[in-house]
């Protein structure tokens, strides 16, 4: 499954690589705008509650969901956003959802932190950090039965690598070859803590030699270079030759929450950040790769609209059902 | 009908699940070759294969590991050795498994079953004498059962694999090896939730479940004896809790004790004391009484053990002072 | 006195143990260098050094770290950054801390308190919105408290550091920032338990903690309006439980609401209840209420939070129905 | 701290090496005869309950016990028996607490799986896989701020290595450099299931590079290697340099707990690894090295005589005090 963008890049770069990249950078920048307008949403006091964005973190699960299918089964943190809207699911729901409406992913019961989406493949968030892990191992052994032939996907940030259910959801897919990825999204900061204070040797792939799996670590910034290791993964996992570790190099360009102060940034760090973040990074390949300033500029102002919309048709939406409150709680 | 003792009821079920459910797959430690340390799984897996196998010493694998099955179809039967182990990795069954419907709307659901098995027996140390239904109970979303005979051994944790919805189904090591006694096998499975009368009576309500139900019937007898007819109440599931059955008993006896292994204080019990307090109150005529382990942690001498544990004497003794209240 | 906000009188409570205590140390996940995300460890590690360190996302060696340390001498403070992650390690507090003293009887001690905040915010989800009181208070060995207004936020912080037992201290995220008070803070140190009667009545009596104080008060004013007089009582500490108080006050007024933010079914609210029918039936002259959440999972819209979380009204209707019975 | 043992070798072979494998021999044959005679009691009804017996595991606890110093703590398992005696704890205190007497080293509140003994620097067994690992890092921490030079060592089967709070307890200690040893006993069963079948790669010593830490293997037949092992280990963690996995490779020669049927022992296997076990080696080694065999008679006459004894006195004692079994739950 390709990510799902409803803008088709008008004059996308020569040859594959190229339309790829245009098209990757149209998700990851549908993704930013659906951030940013979360944002703003929030401060307006229109989304209320705790909300992790993933600005600047994009090109994971772009790149990671360009790689799987659609029969496949995806895992997020609190910071899922991005993942979802990769999934596939439509803007306009997710807002929903974010707002509290009726017309939410989950009817506004899940909100920000801890929708899903089945019918897109996206399981859901998870707002206990390592708790998706021995999920997504249980999806993949799922498979196992029902000859699917569907494999799992599961990521968290670099911090979760610290707790004890990612350890044990690693040995147990290790053990069994269940077809699981498990894409670590490497920010450097678990919430206000550097994580490399955290632990002794920061290149947490190398974790996966312990449970005698391959692990790998790429530019999490680069959908492309993301795309390929997961789908070196999955192919893999497919196989029967059981999980990967992926681990993805990226900064978070925000705060962790909205409202964080980052008073742990270091001087010029974030402005750093920004000059090699996912969105620039691809603008300036597409570009060079010779796609002309007004395709381009064609393309954001389609996504942008998109988003718009969106929003604007969520906002309008009819608050959650407040009758129904009690329901789904057994079957 | 067969005759069967406990532990081979809950081996009986486990067979005839995996045999009904073709989507049904159980694991845990020591659970399929081994057969499982307590001889509940075994067969198992020489009879379905690779949808039973043993797992890692790994709770939150085996748990997540059911949840992840359960929401790709999979209709998972895991077992946890001991209630105790369940606190290294809680957070799969209740913030997890017990959200799966609740925050999907019903779009994802969590069929899972969790066996595992709790309390004191002779010599058990502190960390494998624990009861904690009362934990479980307190988990809106979760079915919570504890049978206490070799039929609901059988009929119940076929209940909760049925039900779609996340199931623990709490054992007792001490009814494991108990006596055999006929278990129909081949009823329907019924739905999760329902008290039985063990005996009916008039003077006093005795409600209780799982491994105190061999005391409470000795009490019972006792009092009998001693001309006091007790209406012997086993709740089976806390969740759903039969309220109506226990309301109606102590409107008919006025008279109420409860009586659970787990510590008095926080213990479910205090949760049906709570109920009648509230939807029965004009019917009582002697102060609800509630026998449990006194709030201790838990020695492993059996002395001492015998010195803390509840049984059927302090059970009669609670009765008696709760029939010797003048109306 | 100074003025100080719930969370700014925890943290200097945290400042004067730190202090007092030589031997204590404190940490936890962004508690140092960030000051923790509530801010209320600002300034410690500045202040008090090594003593103040950050951790890994990993709550089983936080809380097994504080226990290795304190059978080792030291008197640490850590804090579970909510209730809900406690549940991936609360083997460490169950099965572990709770049973250092008892079973070494005596020999070995695990002087630790754990703080933690629980509740729903607006907008919170479903994994970071339960109240989970009820589980540790149906732990024996431990000690656990819930603090309502910025002096007990001091105080109980205080008294639960001093204690030479593994203590649980559950804050609530909607009080941290609420209005400032006057908080004495060069008293001594009290010993751990005592509820407090928040004011006085004679027609019936209101049994509450943490965060739903406020909505106590406020249900209380609105009685008083009506002309009902609400003795309300902030319990405080659910281990040890004030029972005393609870009986005389329901001894004097008949009757006897309890309110919590947590589940209803399995929740503290029950204990209370059961313990008054037993020790109070008699001066009962209407059934008692519990109001809590209704058994159900927490969802995120706030819209629909409201829907099911109780507060004054909810209170207030439970004391009329209550007052309502004719006597 | 030498193991403590009352019986000094009368006529041990020449050289400090051979001094200290006779006085190691009579440390474990102290245990197996200790275990030995429990098995007996558990067998006539004397000990009740659950109990896990180390026989072919005693140069572990015997071995590390000799690296290290009074001041240090030591957290074992349920398998624990031999490390407390390793520690000193007197038979007759252990006896006591197997038999539920009052002169039992916790008065028979521990029992066999759960006792602890602290003033012989033995802080407890674990009835939890996993348990003891963070609490021992936690010991460690406090020696950070007591002065006191102290460390502190964890011993548990390897399959505890597949337990989150394991994996917890090493990134910690990795990460602020904790003087704890974190000692596999690595006997291949997790109780009835073979620790193979539940990873991918079975040299679980190998982990230690995943917390950036050094990992080692070992005999864990031998205790003068494992002694030497857990040496360079406390050195290290006494200089503040942080953990160590020492991996010590055993069998245990009897089952899992006593009543296990083992089924699932290969054919002969049981009976080749006695050709191999601890006092076997040991044995052989003292007489080759030039011990008479009157001398090694002669010691393991005094050996069980202090376990007859100890055993006689245990027996004879009386039960555990039911009248303050609710004491001491508060300060
Ligand atoms: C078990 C648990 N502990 C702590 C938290 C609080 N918490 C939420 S996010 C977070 C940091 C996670 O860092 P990382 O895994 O690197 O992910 P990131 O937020 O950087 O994407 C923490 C500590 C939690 N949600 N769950
Ligand atoms: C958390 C937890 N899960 C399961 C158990 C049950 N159990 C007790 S011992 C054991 C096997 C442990 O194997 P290993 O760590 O290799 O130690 P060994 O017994 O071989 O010394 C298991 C699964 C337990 N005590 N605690
Ligand atoms: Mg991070
Ligand atoms: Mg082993």
């Amino acid at each position: 499954m390709t990510p799902t963008t409803t803008t088709t890049p008008a004059a996308a770069p020569a040859g594959p690589a190229g339309a790829a990249l245009a098209g990757q950078f149209a998700a990851m920048l549908r993704i930013r705008r659906f951030e940013e307008r979360i944002e703003k949403m929030r401060h307006a006091g229109e989304v209320i509650g705790s909300v992790h964005l993933c600005i600047g973190q994009e090109a994971i699960p772009v790149g990671a969901r360009a790689a799987l299918e659609e029969r496949d089964a995806l895992f997020s943190t609190y910071r899922g956003h991005g993942w979802a809207l990769a999934c596939g699911v439509p803007a306009e729901a997710l807002f929903g959802e974010l707002l509290g409406k009726r017309t939410g992913v989950n009817g506004g019961r899940g909100g920000s932190a801890y929708f899903s989406a089945p019918s897109y493949g996206f399981y859901g968030e998870n707002s206990i950090v390592g708790g998706g892990a021995p999920i997504a191992a249980g999806a993949a052994l799922a498979a196992r039965y029902d000859g699917s032939g569907a494999i799992a996907l599961t990521a968290f940030g670099e911090g979760a690598m610290n707790q004890g259910s990612v350890h044990e959801a690693l040995n147990f897919a290790a053990a069994f070859d269940l077809g699981v990825i498990f894409v670590i999204e490497n920010n450097r900061y678990s919430e206000l803590t550097p994580t490399k204070d955290m632990v002794r040797d920061d290149e947490l792939w190398k974790r996966a030699a312990a449970y005698g799996i391959p692990g790998v670590r790429v530019d999490g910034n680069d959908p492309l270079a993301v795309r390929d290791a997961v789908a070196e993964a999955a192919a893999r996992a497919r196989a029967g030759e059981g999980p990967t570790v992926v681990e993805t190099m990226t900064e978070r360009l925000v705060g962790h929450y909205i409202g964080d102060g980052e008073a742990y940034r270091q001087e010029g760090e974030v402005a750093a950040a920004r000059e090699r973040e996912p969105l620039v990074v691809a603008r300036a390949a597409l570009l060079d790769g010779g796609m002309s300033a007004d395709s381009l500029e064609e393309l954001v102002t389609s996504v942008e609209a998109e988003i718009d919309a969106a929003a604007a048709a969520a906002l309008a939406a009819e608050p959650a059902d407040t009758t129904t409150v009690r329901e789904h709680l057994h079957a | 009908m067969p005759e069967l003792n406990y532990v081979s009821a809950v081996n009986a079920a486990l067979h005839r699940a995996m045999d009904e459910f073709p989507e049904a797959i159980a694991f845990g430690e020591d659970f399929a070759i081994p057969g499982g340390v307590f001889t509940a799984s075994k067969g198992l897996r020489d009879r379905f294969g690779e949808r039973v196998f043993d797992t890692p010493i790994s709770e939150a694998a085996i748990l997540g590991g059911a949840i992840g099955a359960a929401v790709r179809g999979r209709r998972p039967i895991v077992e946890i050795m001991w209630v105790d182990f369940f606190l290294v990795a809680l957070d799969q069954i209740v913030n997890q498994a017990a959200n799966v419907r609740y925050v999907s709307q019903g779009e994802l659901t969590a069929p899972l079953t969790v066996r595992t098995q709790q309390g004191v027996l002779a010599g058990s140390c502190a960390q494998h004498s624990q009861s904690l239904e009362a934990i479980f109970a307190h988990v809106p979303g979760l079915i919570v059962g504890l049978p206490a005979t070799p039929q609901d051994a059988y009929d119940m944790l076929l209940s909760a694999i049925a039900a779609d919805d996340p199931a623990v189904v709490i054992e007792h090591r001490s009814l494991y090896f108990g006596p055999r006694a006929p278990v129909s096998v081949d009823g329907p499975i019924e739905p999760v939730g329902g008290a039985r009368v063990r005996r009916a009576g008039e003077d006093v309500t005795l409600v209780t479940w799982g491994a105190m139900l061999g005391a409470a019937v000795s009490a019972a007898e006792q009092l009998a004896d001693e001309g006091v007819s007790v209406e012997l109440i086993d709740a089976r599931w806390l969740a759903p809790f039969d309220t109506a059955t226990v309301t109606a008993s102590v409107e008919k006896t006025g008279r109420l004790v409860i009586a659970h292994e787990a510590n008095v204080s926080g213990g479910f019990g205090a949760e049906v004391a709570a109920r009648i307090a509230n939807e029965a109150l004009w019917s009582l005529e002697a102060p609800i009484v509630r026998v449990g382990l006194p709030d201790s942690r838990i020695p492993a001498a059996p002395v001492l053990q015998r010195a803390l544990v509840p049984g059927a004497e302090q059970i009669a003794a609670a009765l008696r002072e709760t029939v010797a209240v003048p109306a």
